[in-house]
């Protein structure tokens, strides 16, 4: 076990989780509504205090996407966001936090000239990328892939869902890359009005797994953030909350990046909270009876 | 990584059988992985182990309910024309109208087994919403059904069907509103509500074991075929015809005659208008993927895709909605690989003129999907041998107005004039 | 006149065969009768005493083109909502959609046999036509069918199907230009073409030898669902329930239990919307014609009618076109007579819940003329004993937009809420 | 045969054959367009010429009527014409030429309280009618109707069709009470523009039956008259060509009856005519080696 953790330091996502913890990490649609637009929100969410990026490579069949991110992927898509200009863009992005792709496993083995995951990973490394996250690639099927992102050192991030459990959690657990994308609830992306039971049960499920957690699926606001944060996780992710934003201002607006960047001050606000909350119970715990060291 | 690969024992018995060839797996949100294994474990016991005589009760209620077995009927005037012997499958017989129902029901009886509550489908131009709708009212299962608001509005008729059998029909607006988005957001549904739900998938698509389940419960008709053609012609077919969208009628009728090497399989997709695909619009204009499709992984699977170079999937087109779908069956893709099943492909037209043509020499009104087959035979039936199978996988009332409409654009030699109301 | 009666070994055989006690006889134009004796001669030949083995060709072929034998399926749910067994005989599944192809096959092969070369058919709603058109494809016979234009006009996907199975269609512009304008044009056809032309008579009714030939293709029905519920339930039912409009697919469903005493056997007519008749204007709100009807000739024989006092036929109204017709079959009208047969009717309300509840209780959506004996099930069950077979007649397809129609103007508590369109 | 024919020796209408030869029968609906116009009709055909007259009773559904007829009925029909008041203009009727009814057997069967044809055959007797016309009725159904009219000595005239033959023909031939309407053709009524090979076959093939004999079904001009008889028939029968007359002139209108009456003289005309013809040949055949007189 700790022999891979130790593999696992080298990875930046890994280290920008721990170091900024706890850890927001956002998401938007590359190429919404213009790869130029992306561009300036990046960098907004970047300044908004964002400890991970993670930029989606539209498909055109995102069957893990809410409406919200759905709309954003067609308003890319006919923006004209191809792989190739997406890597563009990534090229010229310079921001302190370390940058994901995610998106779909058919845009990844279809970069280049034949089916195969490796020309995507290459180019993905070179533009300086530190991770993928792939919605429709199960463990099961991941071992190409992840040979290729071994090979050029980045993460390839599993997602735990409300109903991994038994002996394929504790697969996926073992071979945790960056961190574990805990999805807060059965169902698709999408902004929520609260955090879920699922959420805490998860998160306490999980609890016996030293590795970095962080819950994505749903938190929209700075309070979902803490109370996250607060039960046990390492970052959340937030995604469909930012979509909206851009959604709401529209292309080529000024506005828009501002109410990115400060709708990251926000959740990373909260984020920060529920962690000195968590702190407080914890000590006010190891003050209490005996806890339960391994 | 190296964890999952020093685990042989308990991973490779499932692994082998997850793909064929390189086809298959299960390329699905993890959320829906345990599912798929209850489903896999579930297909073992009662599909194939035949546990609680599931598969008596299947086809009992096949018989019963569906009315199997149906015929294999010789086609004097074809065989005539044709100057070889044709013999019909007549899954246009079916309760329902088409071969779906073998599917629809195997699959909600299975959940019923599996102690599922609700039934999910998509649909494209209804016909499996509609068998799934009928199974469900059947064995009195909850039952929706999503359908691209496009199809819901130009197919009234079957969405009247489904909610006449008592399933809500829930119009997806996103995309073109077809059958791509209907799938998707089925498959949404599904990681939803995935612990009391089983999504009825309706073809030989999508994550293992579905290709499997489904061509299991659709072989029935070449095992029937393949038994009526001895008796009746005294020998296996020298050729089995069939049309491939997803591909179930496909696997369904050849299933039982892959092993029969003396049997050449014909899988025949829509042609469309033309067989080029547009790469800036992403639109193919035909839906003929086993013939020109390339690798890749849509709905779960890695199969052969009309796709653009950079891996978006393009909005297919044919006169026939049911073949109209830019994937097409892992097996299928496999097997024609392998040299096993040989692709094939008709236009509109020929489709159109070969449903008029059985409609006229035979009495029997094909859907418009089965026509494709039965165009092949016009084109090619100097390869088939002198003694041939075509399935006919449904009956082609659903298919009146759109070749109504699709006859008045053309000039076809089979086609009859309509023009009786002003007489 | 002396030497008629004088005249009894040639003249008594066939005069006690063309009555059911003082129903039937022959009263068409003298012209007509030759064929009807060629047609006579042909019946005994053919049909009874298998020449040529006719009857083997009849049975073949309505195995492998036709789908025979529909299935006696158990109905789960009604027997749960009536609390005893319901079986239902699936003649929804025979080609073409209803059990009038049992008939048109019979008729056009008989045809056929007898070396004519045309064979014309009235049809009302389009069903009769629709399965005379596909049995003329199948067996190369050209054909015509004749149709009220009013019915053209509101039937077109029956037009368009018979267009396609490659049927020339009459429009008759007679009248209300509906079924009785079509069958009396037909006669007129037929009058003039008699020597090579065979009339598809589309029910047990017309002149003899019609409703003993026309019964006798149709009591396939009965044969095989008197095996099929001995098998199933391990004895003979308690009742038969069927609609009755001419009363083909009643007599089909009866005939081999009328000697089984113990099996009660229920005509259900349509009611309408009331089962009174309009003398005035001669209109009749129903086509309650074995309840309600008195003797009188129409159509060729002598049987029970809707009529007003002086002799005029009356327009018979029902929401469900295939029973809409003032006439009855001469041996239901004896059948009844004599008891063998209890009459029932149920109205045009109570026949559109029925078609509902079977559709979204057992995912069969059923011709609304079958529906008329699924709502006397719902109204009578309790006197139907603890087995009850109820004749399945055909599907409702065809019906969809007849029952939406009706459906939106009433408040049925079996109709599901169809407006997905607008969500 | 000669006991049969002195049987039929009180029937008017075979005398009215017989002491006009060659006759013209014609035929009109009663009530078309009313019963006023009818009565008006019939005496101006009457005046015209016709030997005997018949009177269509309608009924809804003349299945031996061609178009011209069945609209002759309907409009009978919408007008309101009844048996009761039928009859009633029978009982009003004077005319030279004895009158006829025809009409289907279900109405005369319904006349009266129960299905029965005895109510019926009074009422016509009483009301001076000389026989019935049933096109519906064949002779194997016609006991019953045939008993009744024996007993009011009303004649039941039977129709004669191209395609009876055989035993049949010798059976009705022998029974034929007034004279045998000879169906000109096969098919419905309706006036045509010649006169079919199906009437030179028929009469041939009657002429060894020593009955009165008229040919109906499309006689509609003189000349069709004329050739009909010059062939061996003893009268014609017209029907369709006076109800498009009627059908042309429109109700209450004095033309009406006089096209009538005119059309009724040009037929009378042909058809003695025609028997001049005849008398021509057959006197020339006399002269000729020897007839085969019975
Ligand atoms: C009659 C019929 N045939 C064929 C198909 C194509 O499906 P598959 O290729 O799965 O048989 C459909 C699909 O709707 C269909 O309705
Ligand atoms: C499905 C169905 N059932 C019943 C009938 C009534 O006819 P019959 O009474 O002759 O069976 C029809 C006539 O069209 C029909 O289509």
């Amino acid at each position: 076990m700790s022999g891979e953790q130790t593999a696992t330091i080298d990875s930046d996502i890994e280290a920008a989780i721990r170091e900024n913890h706890p850890a927001l990490i956002t998401y938007i649609t590359a190429g919404d509504p213009s790869l130029e637009d992306t561009k300036e929100y990046v960098e907004a969410l970047d300044r908004g205090g964002s400890d991970l990026i993670e930029l989606g490579l539209p498909f055109s069949e995102p069957i893990a996407e809410g409406p919200t991110i759905q709309a954003a992927i067609n308003r890319a898509l006919d923006a004209g966001t191809t792989p190739a200009r997406f890597f563009d863009l990534v090229d010229e992005l310079e921001t302190d936090a370390p940058l994901l792709v995610m998106t779909y496993y058919n845009m990844i083995l279809q970069y280049g000239s034949e089916p195969d995951v490796r020309p995507f990973v290459e180019r993905a490394a070179d533009a300086g990328l530190s991770g993928i996250i792939v919605p429709d690639l199960p463990a099961e099927e991941a071992d190409p892939l992840r040979d290729a992102c071994d090979d050029h050192g980045l993460d390839l991030v599993f997602i735990v869902a409300p109903t991994t459990a038994g002996e394929r959690l504790d697969r996926i657990m073992s071979q945790v890359s960056g961190f574990a994308y805990v999805q807060a609830r059965l169902g698709t992306t999408g902004a929520r009005a609260d955090v879920s039971n699922a959420t805490h049960d998860s998160l306490t499920r999980l609890s016996a797994y030293d590795v970095p957690k962080a819950v994505g699926f749903g938190v929209s606001e700075g309070d979902h953030a803490a109370e996250i944060i607060e039960a046990g996780a390492d970052g959340v992710i937030v995604g469909s909350a930012l979509v909206d934003l851009i959604a709401e201002h529209g292309t080529g607006d000024a506005p828009a990046a501002a109410a990115l960047e400060s709708k990251a001050r926000e959740l990373k606000r909260g984020a920060r909270c529920g962690g000195e909350q968590r702190n407080g119970h914890e000590q006010g715990r190891e003050e209490a009876p005996e806890p339960e060291q391994p | 990584m190296s964890e999952t690969e020093s685990n042989p024992p308990a991973e490779e018995e499932p692994n082998r059988e997850r793909t064929f060839g390189d086809y298959g797996g299960q390329y699905v949100p993890e959320a829906l992985m345990p599912a798929l294994q209850e489903l896999e474990d579930a297909y073992q016991r009662y599909v194939l182990d035949n546990e609680d005589g599931f598969m008596d009760e299947f086809r009992e209620r096949m018989r019963d309910f569906g009315g199997r077995p149906t015929p294999l009927q010789r086609a004097d005037r074809l065989s005539e024309r044709y100057d070889r012997e044709i013999y019909l499958k007549r899954e246009d017989l079916v309760h329902g109208g088409a071969h779906k129902l073998n599917n629809a029901l195997g699959q909600v009886l299975l959940a019923k087994y599996m102690g599922k509550e609700r039934i999910i489908a998509e649909t494209g131009a209804g016909q499996h919403g509609t068998a799934t709708a009928m199974a469900a009212a059947h064995l009195d299962m909850p039952c929706e059904i999503y359908m691209g608001r496009t199809d819901v509005n130009r197919q009234r008729p079957n969405v009247y069907r489904m909610r006449m059998n008592g399933a809500e029909v829930n119009p997806v607006d996103a995309g073109s509103g077809t059958l791509k988005e209907a799938i998707n957001e089925t498959m949404r549904d599904w990681a939803t509500t995935v612990e009391r739900t089983h999504y009825v998938i309706g073809s030989i698509v999508g994550p293992h074991p579905f290709p499997r389940l489904v061509r299991d419960f659709q072989s029935v008709i070449s095992a029937e075929a393949r038994d009526q053609i001895q008796e009746q012609a005294g020998r296996l077919p020298d050729s089995v015809v069939a049309c491939a969208g997803g591909g179930s009628n496909t696997m369904g009728a050849f299933h039982e005659f892959v092993p029969d090497s003396s049997v050449d399989l014909y899988a025949v997709e829509a042609g469309g208008s033309s067989l080029e695909i547009d790469q800036d619009e992403g639109l193919a204009p035909n839906s003929a993927t086993l013939s020109t499709g390339t690798d890749g992984v849509l709905h779960g699977a890695m199969t052969k895709l009309l796709q653009t170079t950079d891996g978006q999937i393009v909005e297919s087109h044919s006169v026939s909605a049911g073949l109209d779908y830019a994937g097409v069956g892992p097996e299928l893709s496999h097997l024609v690989d392998t040299g096993r099943v040989t692709p094939a492909s008709v236009d509109d037209d020929a489709a159109l003129n070969a449903f008029h043509r059985l409609s006229n020499l035979e009495g029997i009104i094909p859907a418009l999907e089965s026509s494709h087959a039965l165009g092949f035979l016009e084109e090619a039936h100097e390869e088939l041998g002198d003694l041939v199978v075509v399935n006919v996988s449904g009956r082609g009332d659903k298919d009146l107005e759109t070749v109504l409409e699709e006859t008045e654009k053309r000039d076809l030699d089979a086609a009859p004039d309509v023009e009786v109301f002003d007489r």
